[in-house]
This record gives structure tokens, C-alpha cells and sequence, in this order.
């Protein structure tokens, strides 16, 4: 395949948490670069995926990032759909796979979505580990990805382990739920350091091992030799991404400021005659 | 049986202290309603236990109904965090204890099962079991692996939103499930609003996406829009612009007055009403 | 209501198993007499019952007696399909009953389905214990029936516990379970006699106790005063068994041998005729 | 994935001494063509894990194929005691294990939840515990109440039949769902036949009805009368005339060996030809 002429580094990303996905497994989203990640998984690197349209449902049909979760795509009888039983039996028997996006990872890549400072005082409070924990002690491949590399967001240690990573993290758990990738604007990391510390695998095409080293809060593992760079996106890649996300919704997760709230209302207001276009109202069954 | 009841027929059955559990997810299907309701009303000290909670958790915080917390998560999803959320977590002027998605429904399911405990290996490795004193570390009788003990959840009320149901109190959800089935089940008091009541004739032809049985249900409201602002698969999407204006408005103390005056402190008619009325809801929220 | 002028020994045993029920519970049967007795009772003593159509689903639905368990009553969309997760959770939060015809039940109340004799070296090796330890620990009323009262059948100690019944099996499980009922032919009996032994508490119209002693293989438990009378059915409780059950099923339970074999065939030919007529095949939406 | 295979092609993947759980219920859904082939293959020393078992086991304990049964109930319903299980019961030639209907269902849910026991009280106060060797009784953490730990039942092989798959292993199921998805879950190898293939399309169009999920099935095999003699509602009812047949021939030796001949030692297209074929079937057993 030629490669993409240009592409964005949401682009970058998105086709490398893609490719790092294999086998017959639900894929589950709550963010637009997991949606599309795997969406564009499916269409060219794993075709057995049974990847989710909603968090939890709507089974092999085809997702489309949305501001809602993808709730509505539910409705029509396209997708299977699936319970929150259904999710963590596929959780704990290893048939399910997640891209997560904490607030910070640390070099043994323990993850943090719930307080910046001491939980019992924090300084930003944040959401709360919701089902990072059950992943992290059940799947086989656990996924992160970061927009922002840098050394508040990568770090030598969470303030908060939502999830579980290496280290004396693992004790009683083994190797169930350790990290296996980290995916962010400079590169492609794994946790095959020494005792299971972060580790370079690729740099995106441009990026210096000094540009990680400076944005990152602890020295970063780098093997002996030539250090990898990341394959770049594809023509068909980029298509497929584009394709998938008309309203552009994965770019909301780059901005911030009025930018994004610019963006958020124009893609807000689009996005119900979009659906409505993607997803006719056939309506259910037996539906009065 | 005959369960149909008024939204405030609902909050008089629910005493000051009493653990509430609230259904839906985030910003998906919660029983936003009958929520606004008991935030409105002089109900205190409430335990309120979500598995994911949204502007349901956030708004009875706001209002200073709460005494505690047991969620996985409580988030605005797309929008960002929860500001009454963050503000009392980093107050600590409300007790907070931190589940996970899993062990919410287990602890649910022990209630139901009626056993103490539920065991598991999610939230070993991480600081959840430092934090959630409620959870214990135990010893595998068979192999000797540590485990964690999920204790019983034993919600005194369950409040859910689902698209129909009929007047005995059976419930369809056509949209995603989440948890609403764990907490009707749980709950020893079970209180359902639905967008619109079926004769139970046409509930039947759901067929399995009646998911509500009516001997969980002690009452049924039938409140069109009962979820908003969050969204209502596939009767409507979250009203995300409200939404917004709720974040607002809770960034200054004045701006919650005026929330509370426009939007909490209203009977639901009026709360339409203030939104512009029914059809202007149609209009930004159908699919 | 008018007594029934005349009325069968089946009758008499439904009737008084409907005038036990109450309350809103989802109620499952095995055998035509727990069916026609829920059936009996939601049209004319508990309104709010929650009647299966079959042993896990079909909730709603006017239940006929089938020899094959009603499985086929589920097809149209009449009846609230169940899980067996729902039927146990309702087992388990109290929401549930169930009319259980034991092999053997002794004086404590203590069933037997298993086997007749030592279980590992069995007389005669039944079924297994099934759902009754679920029932026996969990249900705050357990109601059985046994329709031909016998020493062998009604007797001082089981060969095999697969329900508890009262004394020094409710160790560990409180008053959950304990058994509240029994209807014979002879009558109907509870088991609040000393330490919680079986009692008479009415017999069937013209049964004498000294009957029930000689066709009990312990002395039972009389209190003091009259004896009371079972209360008859009524016509209408005949009318309702006897168009509810028109294949005549629950005859079988009574019957065995050839007259059994008979009756079986007959009922068996007409029963595909029956259903077909009760649940014309309208097809479950959706289906192609 | 095109998981397509023959009857034959599943047995050859059932390795000798397997763990085989049996979806269905006693004369309902058993996946009868499956264990047909099984039956008359050469494997030995199965163990048979049933919920409610019924001529599926009985005709594995006819055929001496098994060396273990776990199960909560093995019989004939209306038609009275499973003839092989009685004899083998009787007679010692095989172990067996009773469990009850809710501890095997918690045993697959706690290979699920890939934890080493599940707590219930059930089976407390009964005999079940004193010749279950596999429960253990333990003491309740948090209140030193007794409690029974139902270890975990972790098959090597599920065996289910239902109304309709797609090529890719997803399965329908319109009838009373009994244990099927838990062993489909629980399994190492799920294998399912169903009465018909749909596309995927169409499968969908079933909406809660698809109760199996492609990603536990290892195989899928259509074969239509596939429950035969047991029922597949709504698509046939029992053969209870058969199973007359069938407790006639399982009483002396000639008539089963007889019986083995014509319905046992044979392929399916046989089997169906030796009940007069379809159209025979179809006039006595739809409804």
C-alpha cells in the first residue's frame, strides 16, 4: 500500500492502536480513537473483531464515533446486543479487548484515572478506576494510548492505581492484566524493561529518543541498536478513518479552550442528522 | 396490581438516610426525573450507589442530599468531570467510597443471592482495596491465592428510567441494559419511570427485552422525557447543550441558584416547560 | 359459592394447594398439579401471581398442562421469557414457588428425590436433588404434595436429605427454607407439632385420623380439639381445573400400568391438536 | 471466520477423558445428534457435566462412554427414571457427583469469572454436601456464618443445540434459554448445532434472542432435527413416543443392542430415515 502523502498525528495513532489489535475478540470503546481504532482494525488487520457500536452493545455493527457513547445505535436491529454480565464474563475469560486513556501512566505502567494528589485529599479529583481494575487483572493484552506525551501524564509513579501493572503490582495477580502497549503522539512503548518497565519499541516518523526522554517524567528504557520508527499510516488507513468519522469527533480529544467548544457545537448539531442518515429509524420489531 | 404512582408519591417513600441505588450510566438513561425530585425535596443523608454515575450523582450532591458515595465512576463522559463530584471529593465534606464497574454489580449480586460476599481477583494489584475499606483481602480455601471479598450491596431503593412498561410494574429497555436489572433486583424497594405505559398485552411482545419483572417493582411513573437531560436509547439523545449549561452554572454559586431556580426546584411540566416545551426537545434530541 | 355437588380426589388435592398460594410471586411447576394449582389460583385466590407457562419462563401466560412441560407455550409472544438466572435470583430474594412432589418426606419435613436407600449403594436411584436445596434454604414458604399417603412415602427419617426440613437441618440457615406445607389425599398437614414435627392441620372429607396414622410411618402430630374438615371445592374451582386441563394430564400422576400407558398415548395424539389450537403458531416477530 | 464443520469433525476434536458439558434440559434442547456421534464414536472415560440431564446422559451411560457424571438431575421427567443412570447408579460401575441446579450453574460462572469458588447457602441442611465431595463448607468472613464454596466446574468441551447460528458462531435461541450460554462460556471448545444457518444478517434481526456470542463458539454444525428426541421449541416438541421406544429397548440387553443399531450406529440422514424421515416427524412432532 502507498503510503498517506500527509496525515495528521491523530491519524499516526489511530492506525497504530489498530494494528496492535489480532484475533476474535469484542472490542469496546469510550473514546473515538478506540471506536475507530478498532473499526479500522476490522477492516484491515483483524477481521474477526466483534467490535461494540455503544460500551457495552451493539455487537458487530459498524461503530461511528459519537458525543453520546454511540447510544442510538442500538435501536435499529442492526447489532447484537450484549449486557454488562456479557462484558465482564468476556473480561474475565479473556474474549475482550480496550483501549484505555488514563490521565497517567507510570513506568511500571500502573494507570490512574481517579485523583491527581492523595486520594483522600486530592487535588483534582477525577472519575473514579471504573472497570480499569477487572482489566487489569483479567485480559491477556491490556492497551493505552496518551495524546499528550508528557512528564505529568507519563511519570515514574501514579498518584492512584486504578490499574494494575507491573512490578510488585503483579503479586497474587501473575501475569494476568499486565501492560502490554502505550501508544501516544511521540511513539510506541512496551513494558519489557528491565523488571517490566516502559521500553521504546518505535518512534513516530520525526520524533527523537531526547524529544521522549524531555517529555517524559522518568529515563525511558531504549534497547541496544536502532531504534524502530512507527509504520506510518497508509493511504487506505487514512481513508477509512475519514470515512468513519465525518463529523471529525475524534479531533475533539487534541483540543481544548474555546477551540474545542467551537468545534463541540458544530459537530454536536451535525451529529443528529448524521445518525440519522447512518441509522434510519426502521425501528424495533413488534415495536408499536 | 395496579403499581402506577406520582413522582413526589415516590420521594415520600424514600426516608431521610436511605441508600438509593440510581440505574443508568453516565450520561445514558438515567432516572433524571425522579432524581430532580428527590433533590428538590428535604430528603437528607442520602447513600447514593451507582456503578457509573453522571449528572444523577453530581445533582443530589449539588443540592446537599448526600452523605455518601459508592460509585466505580462519576463523570460527564465527553464533557468532562462532575463539578459538584470534585468539589465534595476534594472538600471531603461528603464520605466517598470508590468501587469498580465489576464489583458494584457483585456486590449487588451478593444482595440478591443473599450471601456476604462475592469473591474476585479485580482490584488486586491496584489501590482500590487501600482506599474502599468495605472490601477484604481473603485467602482461597482451595488454592491458597489471595482474593477480594465484595461485600453485599443492600440498597433500601432502586430508581430506574426504562422506555415502557405496564402498570403492574414490567419494564422494556431497548437501549443498553446497564445495571438497571442488578439494582430492581437488589433494591427491597424498587421505583420505575418509563417514556410511556404499555397495556401488558403489548409489553408482552417485547419478548426479551422485558427485562424489568414486575415483582421487583413496588412503582411505576410514566414520565415522558424522564431521563433528560441524558439520553434515552433509541426515544432520544443527551441533551449534551443542556448539559453543558448545567457545568456552567455549577462553576459559580449564583449560576446554581439559578439552575436550581430554573430546573431542580420545578415540577417536571415546568421543567419542559423551561427547556422550551416538548417539541423543542423533539426537534434538538430525536433520531 | 355453591359446593361441587361431586368432585374427584385430584380436585380436592389442587384446590387446596391454590388456596395456599399468595402474594406476588413468579410460581414454576414440574407436574400438572402444580400447574392447574397455580392456574386455579391466580383466576380465583391470588390475582397477583406471577404463573410460569413453563419450569424457567413463559411468565403470564395461561399455563396449560403438557406432557412435555409446556415448552412449547414460550413460541408465541404471549409470556415473559425468563432466564434460569431469573428463576434462581427469585428463588433466592423470596420472589419465587414452587409445589414439590417428594419421593419421600419425613416427620421434620426433610424430602428425598435421590435415592431409596444408602445413596452410594442405592435400592433404587432417582432423579437427584435438583432445585430443592435452593427452595429449602432460601424461600420463606415451601409447599409439597404427595398423592398417594403411605408409610413408605410419609415416614419417620428420608434415606436422603435433598430438601431441609425443621430440627437440626436448619442449622446454619434460620427459619430460610423450612418447610411449610404438605397435601396429601388424606389431608393437609404443617410442621409446627414439637420441635417443628409434621401436624395435622385439616383432613379431606370423610378421612379419619386413625387412617392418616395407619397410612403414616410415624405417630403424628394431632392437636388439641376438633379435627378440621379440608374445605371442599367449590363448582367453580372444578369448572376452572377441569377446562384448564381438558387432556386430563393431571390424571396421570394418579394413575400407572397399562391404564397409565393408555391414557398417556391418548393424551400424547391429542395434545399436538390441543396446543396448536390454544397457541395458534403466529410466529415470533422478526422471524424469517 | 467461517466456523462451519460436520457432526463428525466436532467429535474427532473430543479428546478421550474429556470434560463434556451437555446443554438443554432433561427432554428439552438436548443437543442429541452431537451426542448420537459421540455415543458411537470410540471416546472413553467422558465426564458428563449436566445441569438437568435426560437421554443425553443416559444414552452416553448406555453406550459405557463415560466415566463421571456431575449433574443436579437425570431422568425422563413424565416418563419416569433414566434406565442407564439407574443401573449405573445402582450398580457403582461409574462415579457420580450430585450437585444441584443453582450450585452447577455457579460452578460454570466461577470458571467464567475465572474464581476458584462461588459462595451460596444452598445445599445446607441437606445430604447433597455429605456425598458432593467437591464442596467444601467455610466459614463466612465477615459474619462466621456457614457457607457452602461451590468450586469451580470447568469444562473442556460444551456441547449445545440451538433454533438457528450464523457460520460464524452466533446462536438463536427462541425456546427456554436452561444453562446453554454458561457452558458456552465456561467451555474451553464450545461446539453448537442448529436447526438452521442464517446469515448474519438475518441472525441479527433476533436482537436479545442471539443469547450465544461468536466468540465462544469453536464450531458450528446445521443439523435439523438435531434435539431429536428431545424438543426444540418452538420448532418441535418432544418425541415421547420415541423415548417409550427408547426405556423399552434400555430394559434388556437384545432390545438394546437393537436399539444401538438402528438409532445409535448410524449417521444422522439414517437415524431420520429409521423414524420414516422428516415429513413423518414433522406430521407428529410440530405444533
Amino acid at each position: 500500500m502507498p503510503l498517506a502523502p500527509e496525515f495528521s498525528v491523530d491519524e499516526v495513532i489511530i492506525t497504530t492502536m489498530a494494528r496492535q489489535l489480532h484475533g476474535e475478540m469484542l472490542v469496546s470503546s469510550v473514546t473515538a480513537f478506540g471506536s475507530l481504532a478498532a473499526h479500522l482494525a476490522k477492516r484491515l488487520y483483524a477481521p474477526d473483531l466483534a467490535v461494540l457500536s455503544t460500551p457495552e452493545s451493539g455487537m458487530d455493527v459498524t461503530p461511528m464515533p459519537t458525543l453520546t457513547l454511540g447510544q442510538f445505535l442500538t435501536d435499529v436491529q442492526q447489532g447484537i446486543p450484549l449486557t454488562m454480565e456479557d462484558i465482564f464474563d468476556a473480561i474475565f475469560t479473556d474474549h475482550f479487548r480496550i483501549w484505555i486513556n488514563p490521565s497517567q501512566i507510570d513506568q511500571y505502567g500502573n494507570t490512574n484515572i481517579t485523583a491527581i494528589g492523595d486520594w483522600h485529599h486530592p487535588k483534582v479529583a477525577l472519575v473514579g478506576s471504573r472497570g480499569i481494575p477487572e482489566d487489569t487483572s483479567h485480559l491477556s493484552e491490556t492497551f493505552y494510548y496518551i495524546l499528550n506525551h508528557s512528564p505529568r501524564a507519563v511519570l515514574a509513579q501514579v498518584d492512584f492505581k486504578s490499574g494494575a501493572g507491573n512490578g510488585e503490582s503483579r503479586r497474587g495477580l501473575g501475569s494476568h492484566g499486565a501492560p502490554t502497549a502505550l501508544v501516544t503522539d511521540l511513539g510506541v512503548f512496551s513494558f519489557t524493561g528491565p523488571g517490566g518497565t516502559m521500553a521504546v519499541n518505535s518512534l513516530h516518523p520525526g520524533v527523537t529518543i531526547e524529544e521522549v526522554q524531555e517529555r517524559t517524567g522518568f529515563a525511558v528504557y531504549v534497547g541496544a541498536g536502532e531504534v524502530a520508527v512507527t509504520d506510518p499510516p497508509t493511504e487506505e488507513d487514512i481513508r477509512i478513518i475519514r470515512e468513519s468519522d465525518p463529523l471529525e469527533v475524534r479531533k475533539l480529544e487534541l483540543m481544548s479552550g474555546p477551540m474545542a467548544a467551537e468545534k463541540f457545537v458544530n459537530i454536536y448539531e451535525r451529529e443528529r442528522q448524521a445518525l440519522h442518515a447512518t441509522y434510519p429509524r426502521v425501528g424495533k420489531f413488534g415495536r408499536p | 396490581m395496579d403499581k402506577r404512582m406520582t413522582i413526589d408519591e415516590v420521594v415520600d417513600r424514600i426516608p431521610n438516610g436511605a441508600k438509593v441505588a440510581i440505574g443508568g450510566s453516565s450520561i445514558s438513561r438515567k432516572p433524571m426525573a425522579l432524581v430532580r425530585a428527590l433533590a428538590r425535596s428535604d430528603k437528607r443523608d442520602l447513600t447514593v450507589i451507582v456503578d457509573v454515575g453522571g449528572p444523577d450523582v453530581d445533582l443530589l450532591l449539588g443540592t446537599g442530599s448526600v452523605s455518601q458515595v459508592i460509585y466505580a465512576f462519576v463523570g460527564f463522559e465527553v464533557l468532562g468531570l462532575a463539578p459538584h463530584f470534585r468539589r465534595a471529593r476534594q472538600n471531603g465534606t461528603v464520605d466517598f467510597q470508590e468501587w469498580t464497574e465489576y464489583t458494584v454489580m457483585a456486590g449487588l449480586d451478593a444482595t440478591i443471592k443473599r450471601v456476604p460476599f462475592i469473591p474476585t481477583h479485580a482490584t488486586l494489584g491496584t489501590d482500590v482495596p487501600k482506599v474502599n475499606t468495605a472490601f477484604r483481602e481473603i485467602t482461597d480455601p482451595f488454592n491458597q491465592e489471595p482474593l477480594i471479598a465484595v461485600p453485599a450491596l443492600a440498597p433500601d431503593v432502586a430508581l430506574i428510567h426504562v422506555n415502557y412498561a405496564d402498570i403492574q410494574g414490567n419494564g422494556v429497555i431497548l437501549g443498553d441494559g446497564h445495571v438497571d436489572v442488578l439494582c430492581a433486583k437488589a433494591a427491597k424497594n424498587t421505583y420505575m419511570s418509563c417514556e410511556r405505559l404499555l397495556s401488558s398485552d403489548e409489553l408482552q411482545r417485547f419478548g426479551r427485552d422485558v427485562q424489568v419483572l414486575r415483582v421487583y417493582s413496588k412503582g411505576v411513573v410514566e414520565v415522558p422525557w424522564g431521563a433528560h437531560p441524558t439520553g434515552c436509547a433509541p426515544d432520544y439523545r443527551t441533551d449534551l447543550r443542556h448539559l453543558q449549561e448545567y457545568l456552567k452554572a455549577a462553576s459559580s454559586d449564583a449560576g446554581w441558584q439559578q439552575y436550581e431556580a430554573d430546573f431542580v426546584d420545578v415540577n417536571h411540566r415546568q421543567y419542559l416547560d423551561n427547556h422550551g416545551g416538548a417539541e423543542e426537545l423533539v426537534s434538538r434530541l430525536k433520531v
